[in-house]
């Protein structure tokens, strides 16, 4: 018979090991995995890395939760708040190793993981001050199109994150899921990842998707763990559910901001 | 009123009709100045971060990436789809801010300092690196009109300035308007705000731009202009 | 003001040229563009190039047209029927050219097409006779993995269409376009495509959309035209409103077969 | 009852629980396959060229990539999310026949004669020539057993046949049952139905293969599962 996919959040940080790279779902404020990234805060995994395009909270929480060596991404940003917190403070005392990336770097490296090739041409310009430095990381490689010797492209080799973390609308347990509204990347993330987790608001039964098969978004073959997680972007937004709660990130900006250590800023998210 | 108000105006005016535009995180005054476009008459297909296609009307959050931010869309159109577009070519307009610029209209979104010590670790370029060499046109806000913002060399290029091929780079800031000139390959002063004086603009950046006559005097926000902006924006983040 | 992009069938063949290389949407039976291929086939261009990758009635109908030189597929057949007709005939006679790809090469080349690059890394068999073929042609080339100089692989060529004709199911005078159900390769050929014909079952006001966000599969600024063209798959099947007409299907294929001239074939399709 | 039952038995007893498994175009046996393979209970997870992923139920048509043949379905899994499976080496099972298999296991879906002059020019490999290469099992299956089918050397090598590396492939004919054994690179004779013998299956054939003693007997088809197979196919679609 068919396993069920479903597990508890506990269970599904067994599938994340010391040292994984981990692909964070959402965009700044909006469907971050933030029961996972809280889960996994809360752990003793250890030298975990990140990856992401345009992180926020989930990923600047993890920055400074001790958890986290390496991190990866093409901006990371508080928005009109400000710059996000945590990476400032660890990236400038040299806490977390930052690679800095660009949109196009990220897109191009998860496309071609995802896609099962080897690299992805790109359009980033050949004369940005980033591209010296991430050939010389050899992520990037600087070559010439095969079919025009002329011109010279940034190639950006596969992303192949250990484990791919998304939050979503809804799932069965066969890790069939349901994603409404803005997709970010995570579709990428999904395929490219070598294990996924998905933390859902809602699980349904397997007939939900028979009853609406133009609901189907990732189909369950991809996925790994399905962890049952009301509210699990709180307090980024989830799109037709809930909005985001700018009151605790602010109250998260200003806790880290000021120097507030992990525990402390924990705090900020267990007053519910 | 604040001179903030006279940026996303100068913004706005930069859009044509036809255009396609793309507003990323962190730019509120970018999706204002196409709402102000699009109020005057403009058509101009709005894409954004938040993927929310074609909004018939916003409410301004501290998250431009804020999906109830866009109210009325007409469906999901994602970043991917819109870079996509661009990597063809076929992107009108994109907005940028940075912490520095400078004459050749390098922008630097990623550190103060030297890039291994940082004096201030700045958020990243995100898509600039590749936008502008894509993008057909880059119309680029300073909040700030000064020494430390319009630099001689940026202390990082995160992404280059235009070639002779493109992008076409105009450049609001809260004195002045910039456009880069393809054949000198710098940043030309080319329109100034009422009020303003030509030696106030040189004085408060640190390189001398070559200057256009005549200089193009810049439309401040009318009251009806400013009454649609607190609409759209009641808590004012576009100041912040 | 916003121009509207409807038009009639002929205003749309405005939009095409002699020796343009069209990519064709649908597959095998299944959502073809026949509103659009009957109107060629009956028109007089001449010299045009198809592509598609598993095509099947549309493009075996236009392959004996008389109005095409050149045609591009992975696998052009008539499935359990036997070989698809015309294509047989025409390339067994030398009529027209045929550049034999595989899947694996249409949607690289598509990809890279879509997403704006020269080339895109496949898995193509370095060994398969069609390499040396499609190198000769200057579609394929075998490179090295720039980040592990051991590995080759076939790097495919950009596809740039000038055209995609798309039979959808809804859409607006703007352009935007529902496509339920199977979607195909449709999608890369509407980005690829330098103009894009959307033929559609019913025309909705643009509320439609606003009203059901999730409906919206292709953004306007991506389509050049949309034609009011009710049924305009069939005999081929149109997920959600009709299926394949199996008999029509199979009076073409007879008609072909024992050699009908292009106006005989053409009275199976106007005896409805 | 007619051989071809026999065949799809054959390709069905080559999947196992846990499988992924994708058919294409002009594909019937091998949908009719993993049916039967999940009627015995097999966890066989089922992708396919119409695109309609997991149906509870069938009903064949002509073509194998009619959506309306598939009943029941949870959506839709595009064929590109079906071959970026395989190319990151997670498709499980990929089902292909062929005009011409050698001994190599070398596929011909191309022509009949010389490739510029072709006697019979076929519809092409479709994916055959790089699935080779990343499906983790190939199962092709023959509808005739024949010197024309099972050749010395192909006429043309759509796709290459595995290598060391893989994939694991099976061919399952009218007659008998090859797999492709990876240390001597050639297609070994494996298994034959009752009432056949090993002199009928080699007289009928271009190559002589390698045998792998003792022979296993494959089963033919049960009553109850040929009933099973004239619901799905009532039109007999499947010895077309």
């Amino acid at each position: 018979m068919v396993k069920s996919k479903l597990m508890s959040i506990s269970e599904a940080l067994d599938l994340i090991n010391d040292g994984d790279e981990i692909a964070i779902g959402g965009m700044s404020f909006h469907r971050n995995p933030m029961a996972m990234a809280l889960a996994i805060a809360r752990s003793n995994r250890r030298d975990l890395a990140l990856i992401d395009r345009e992180p926020g909270l989930a990923f600047d929480l993890l920055t400074i939760s001790g958890r986290v060596r390496r991190i990866r991404a093409a901006m990371v940003t508080f928005e009109h708040f400000g710059i996000a917190p945590g990476f400032r403070r660890m990236v400038e005392n040299g806490e977390v190793e930052f690679i800095e990336d660009v949109c196009e770097g990220v897109m191009a490296g998860l496309r071609a993981g995802a896609y099962g090739v080897p690299f992805m041409p790109s359009a980033i310009a050949l004369d940005s001050d980033l591209v010296q430095l991430n050939v010389k990381r050899g992520i990037w490689k600087v070559i010439r199109n095969p079919f025009n010797e002329e011109e010279e492209f940034v190639a950006v080799k596969a992303i192949r994150p250990d484990v791919a973390i998304i939050h979503a609308h809804k799932a069965d347990e066969k890790g069939d899921v349901e994603l409404q509204g803005p997709k970010y990347e995570d579709l990428l993330k999904v395929q490219a990842a070598k294990r996924v987790i998905v933390t859902v608001e809602e699980v349904v039964p397997e007939d939900y998707f028979r009853n609406n098969p133009d609901k189907l978004t990732i189909p369950g073959f991809l996925v790994t763990a399905v962890v049952h997680a009301p509210r699990g972007a709180w307090p980024t937004s989830m799109y037709g559910y809930y909005e985001a709660d700018y009151k605790v990130i602010r109250k998260y900006f200003d806790a880290v901001k000021s120097g507030s250590n992990i525990e402390e800023v924990l705090r900020v998210f267990s007053n519910v | 009123m604040s001179s903030m108000d006279n940026v996303i105006k100068c913004m706005a005016q930069q859009l044509r009709d036809g255009d396609i535009a793309y507003t990323g995180l962190a730019s509120v005054p970018a999706v204002l100045a196409i709402a102000l476009a699009r109020h005057w008459g403009r058509d101009v297909t709005f894409i954004n971060v938040a993927e929310i296609y074609e909004p018939k009307d916003m409410i301004i959050k501290v998250s431009s990436g804020d999906p109830t931010s866009f109210i009325g869309g007409k469906g999901i159109v994602t970043s991917l789809d819109a870079f996509d577009l661009a990597r063809r070519g076929l992107l009108d307009v994109m907005f940028f801010s940075a912490a520095q610029v400078d004459r050749r209209g390098n922008m630097n979104l990623s550190v103060i300092g030297s890039y291994e010590k940082p004096r201030v670790r700045l958020p990243g370029g995100a898509a600039a690196a590749y936008l502008y060499r894509r993008a057909r046109r880059v119309i680029m806000w300073l909040k700030e009109h000064s020494r430390r913002t319009l630099v001689e060399h940026v202390d990082f290029v995160t992404a280059p300035g235009p070639t002779k091929y493109g992008p076409h780079l105009t450049v609001c800031t809260p004195k002045a308007l910039f456009e880069f000139d393809q054949e000198v390959g710098e940043l030309v002063l080319t329109g100034l705000f009422p009020g303003v004086t030509v030696d106030d603009i040189i004085n408060n950046m640190a390189f001398k731009p070559r200057i256009k006559e005549p200089l193009r005097i810049l439309e401040t926000v009318t009251a009806e202009e400013l009454r649609l902006l607190n609409r759209w924006d009641p808590d004012g983040v576009r100041y912040s």
